[in-house]
């Protein structure tokens, strides 16, 4: 490699350093002094242009949306559409009336199993999910085959921890009616072959949802490219704020799906009664009550905020970290990686002698900020014969400096629970 | 290593790694057994009394959990052992106060023998697993 | 009145000039400048207080809640339960563990009719609205009665626009599962009769849902003088964020519910495919996903917000106000007021010979923001036999300048829209 | 008294007060009838045709709406009146174009006589209000 080719992939990389002063939480605030912050799979903090996008939107053009006739809640309107249009192009959503602002992922993935999967299904069809599902892409699928006497599917992993597609003949079948999977696993960080899962599941006619929760701060998403039907994501894992989530569908499913919540802003007609109202179209029918106009600002601006950094760049800073990070702790005695080598951004594991709360806590105590316990994936974890995992999850501001942190936390970890008691 | 507020004082390692009354087996012979589990992180814990009459002869335990959990059980099956069953019933009380107040202000301090887990009132999210085998505890309690 | 009486209830007095200062959009926004806002009853601006307690959430104490074993985690979890404690105090609640933080009012009533209502629900049962309620009171209930054979009565309007509670014999017989009430109406402004109504259900055993949304801001609020079972609100209409909003509940009622969202955080123990799950106690059930702290954040500062102006002062302030813009409306040609006399703090009405939307449109051209429309209220607006009215609605930091813009602004429309067209 | 960017300029008053072609009956002796309602404000346009083979040799309509509303119902009757239905297809595209957009940047400008609505599109939130008779309009030319 060349001199020159080396100085120009060196320009084409993220400095975190440069990156954390991004971060006032990171940068400043006296409760992160010290800190290293590795629960990014949790939640992300969030760079001052998503806080002032928030506090600007409060202080400069905050208004109610949709139904005002004065400049100010025109402008809110505007605004509150522009976010939305900002988070097609994000996505490469065909146009922005496929996407609903919803609360959280969470939100999204229950408004379609109820709102879509729940009125299709019959006794004896199937909803697929996979082992690794996260609860929010578990437990609402399962309430309704439960409630209308469907199976829930679950698609096994093989030796390697992958989705065992092939060993799931059934998948593809014709009681199946809907396939829920992630992106990318919430406990073990690896990413799934949505694209050809979606090809297949099209050609037989079976729409997919995908979870990207976990993907959406670190890969590039098109919902054209991957072929999913529906997609989903909350903007506190990538950087934005809290209170705010998305859900795309292709049109045929928006339109076919019924809404979760009924209030204002979603019904053109109220029945007399009990006679039957009328739903207004598009995004409108999922999104009742007063639109949250700053969290669509923030979200946008957290959109912004990534488009600035490189989602390419980006990408290959969170996955070389992961890299050298699943390196110096599959160096460490007693420490048991269960995340594939090809994992990006979240690495889960277990130390022998120690319980993962007490790893995480005595790395809490360094300062090191790393998640113990089931991850909401009990059905994963049950796979894995534990009861719980450590995790540590990059994001864009994580740097060498944390990964060597980490693993001092865990060598000390090691120190106090020694494997050979004293 | 160990920074000075650490959660991990020495009493308490030393009843996470040598723990006092656990049994490997099942507690067949207790005289009534009681289940304590937390399901968010996994951990279980069973607490058998050996009764004599209104006293508890012997208090053992069995079960996995991380260190605060064990150790709290360990220091448990200590302290009750032998006491009569309405004095442990109030010392179960006394516990589930102590760490279940925001900040315990003006909470009469426990034992000295269980001053160990103390530190760990400043850990709300590991207050589930000190209180794990008192509650089993305080079951069991119930059904001499 | 001694000169010392008068002086002390002037002390007593709220000063709008200086409550306007505290919200940097009236103070200074240029999307704001000569706004007169009246728009209150659709969504509230943000004192400062709550925009810093949101940006300072984020820039000093942001992270996960409810499982994290590092300082940081802890420190958020705490403060998202002493926002949680600051709410309870707010509505006297006999403990924070009564208290869901939801996504809006209309989220919580949705909640509380699938999760609570519909179980209990048999074919024949009744569930009372009044006619005066938005449709975010109405539509859940509605749906609910459909999907079970039931029917949803409706507590209609006596002559003078109150609930016409002697009038509806059946509202407390044995078929009566529940009844969903407004406090305070969104399009009339009267408050009705809560106390009695809730002591006459509670003798019956039928639990009363009070909606609350548009009392919070300016009425004190008590749940056990009140004697309901359900309450809730939004913080957008009382000074605090978007996205974010509150249900209480009494115990038994709140032990019974049904989570309508499942999720990470609400779950004990997950069932492998078909088999049952566990759900957690307590409001946890309730908050499937991640929480929004910096939303519970803004939520406890807006109540800090508004027990600092003092809730007597705000209530008698918007209440005098009230009454000076319905003389002044009163006394304009052609002008309707729909509201009774004693209204508070919203003011409905009709100009004859200019659709309402005409009205608000002049008057937005003038920076008098009011709206029109039929405030997601259409089973009221078909029993006043009009498809929309104009709406003024006052806040704490209306004065009588906002009045006199107003009478202006109509005043104008009329000129544009003369009775006897030209 | 009204600032100068208003929406309601003269021609818009004139033809909100005294509208063309507005019936009060119902349009019983029309070809074609279709109906227009926005139930999120209550206005509601009936538009009939009265055809000459391809030619739309009368437009009229009735109902209820605000100025803006009416006003573009009485614009559109004069505009389209003695034309060919092709051609009011056309500009019923159009308008439906000219107003959906968010900024309208780089669209042809309307008819001279449709300008007077140009300044509704400032107005986002009344732009239902302008296409409603517009859209029972090309509801009815699909009938021809
Ligand atoms: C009386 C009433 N109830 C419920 C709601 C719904 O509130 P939100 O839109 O915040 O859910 C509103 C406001 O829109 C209201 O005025
Ligand atoms: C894979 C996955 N799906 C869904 C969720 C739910 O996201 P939220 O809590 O923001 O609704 C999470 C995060 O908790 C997740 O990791």
């Amino acid at each position: 490699m060349t001199a020159a080719v080396q100085n120009s992939m060196a320009a084409d990389r993220l400095d975190p350093v440069q990156v954390k002063r991004d971060f006032p939480l990171l940068r400043d605030a006296p409760l992160a002094r010290g800190l290293h912050y590795l629960d990014n799979a949790a939640t992300t903090h969030k760079p001052q242009a998503v806080i002032d996008a928030i506090s600007d939107c409060y202080a400069q053009a905050y208004g109610p949306i949709h139904r005002g006739l004065y400049p100010l809640a025109e402008a809110a309107t505007a605004r509150y559409e522009q976010s939305r249009q900002t988070l097609a192009e994000f996505i490469g959503a065909e146009s922005p009336d496929r996407l609903v602002f919803t609360r959280s992922a969470t939100e999204a993935i229950n408004m379609v199993a109820g709102g879509w999967a729940l009125p299709r299904l019959q006794p004896g069809d199937r909803i697929w999910v996979s082992r690794m599902e996260h609860h929010a892409n578990y437990l609402p699928w399962q309430r309704i085959c439960q409630q209308r006497g469907a199976e829930l599917g679950i698609i096994e992993l093989d030796e390697d921890g992958r989705l065992d597609i092939a060993g799931t003949p059934e998948l593809f079948g014709s009681r199946t009616r809907l396939i829920a999977v992630c992106h990318v696993s919430n406990v073990l960080g690896m990413e799934n072959p949505i694209q050809p899962l979606c090809a297949e599941a099209r050609a037989n006619a079976i729409p997919v949802l995908v979870d990207a929760a976990q993907s959406v701060a670190h890969l590039t998403l098109d919902v054209a490219a991957l072929g999913c039907d529906f997609l989903t994501f909350s903007a506190h894992k990538m950087y934005g704020p809290t209170g705010i989530g998305l859900l795309y569908a292709r049109e045929q499913y928006l339109a076919e799906m019924q809404p979760l919540l009924l209030g204002g802003g979603m019904v053109d007609e109220v029945g007399e009664g009990n006679a039957p109202s009328r739903w207004s179209d598009g995004p409108a029918r999922f999104e009742a009550g007063s639109p949250n106009l700053p969290g669509a600002a923030g979200f946008a601006a957290a959109v912004g905020y990534l488009d600035g950094l490189d989602r390419e760049r980006v990408h290959r800073h969170v996955e070389a970290l992961t890299r050298v990070a699943a390196m110096s702790l599959g160096a460490l005695p007693g420490l048991r990686l269960l995340s594939p080598p090809e994992s990006s951004a979240i690495l889960s594991f277990t130390m022998e002698g120690v319980h993962p709360h007490d790893l995480a806590q005595i790395a809490g105590e360094r300062g090191v900020a790393i998640r113990a316990g089931h991850h909401c994936a009990q059905p994963l974890l049950r796979h894995l014969g534990i009861v719980a995992t450590a995790r540590a999850s990059f994001g864009v501001y994580n740097d060498q400096d944390d990964v060597n942190a980490l693993v001092a936390a865990l060598d000390a970890a090691g120190r106090v629970f020694p494997l050979e008691p004293s | 290593m160990i920074v000075d507020h650490s959660l991990y004082k020495d009493t308490l390692l030393r009843h996470y790694r040598q723990p006092h009354n656990k049994c490997d087996s099942e507690l067949k012979d207790a005289d009534i057994v009681r289940r304590g589990a937390n399901p968010r992180c996994g951990d279980e814990i069973e607490v058998g009394l050996y009764l004599d009459g209104e006293v508890l002869r012997e208090v053992k335990f069995r079960g996995r959990g991380c260190s605060v959990c064990i150790a709290s059980s360990s220091m448990m099956t200590e302290a009750v052992s032998g006491q009569r069953a309405d004095d442990a019933r109030h010392l179960c009380e006394d516990m589930q106060h102590w760490f279940q107040q925001g900040d315990g202000e003006g909470l009469a301090a426990p034992p000295a023998d269980l001053q160990a887990l103390a530190a760990v009132r400043a850990y709300p999210a590991r207050r589930r697993c000190v209180l794990l085998s008192w509650e089993a505890l305080a079951d069991a309690l119930d059904a001499v």
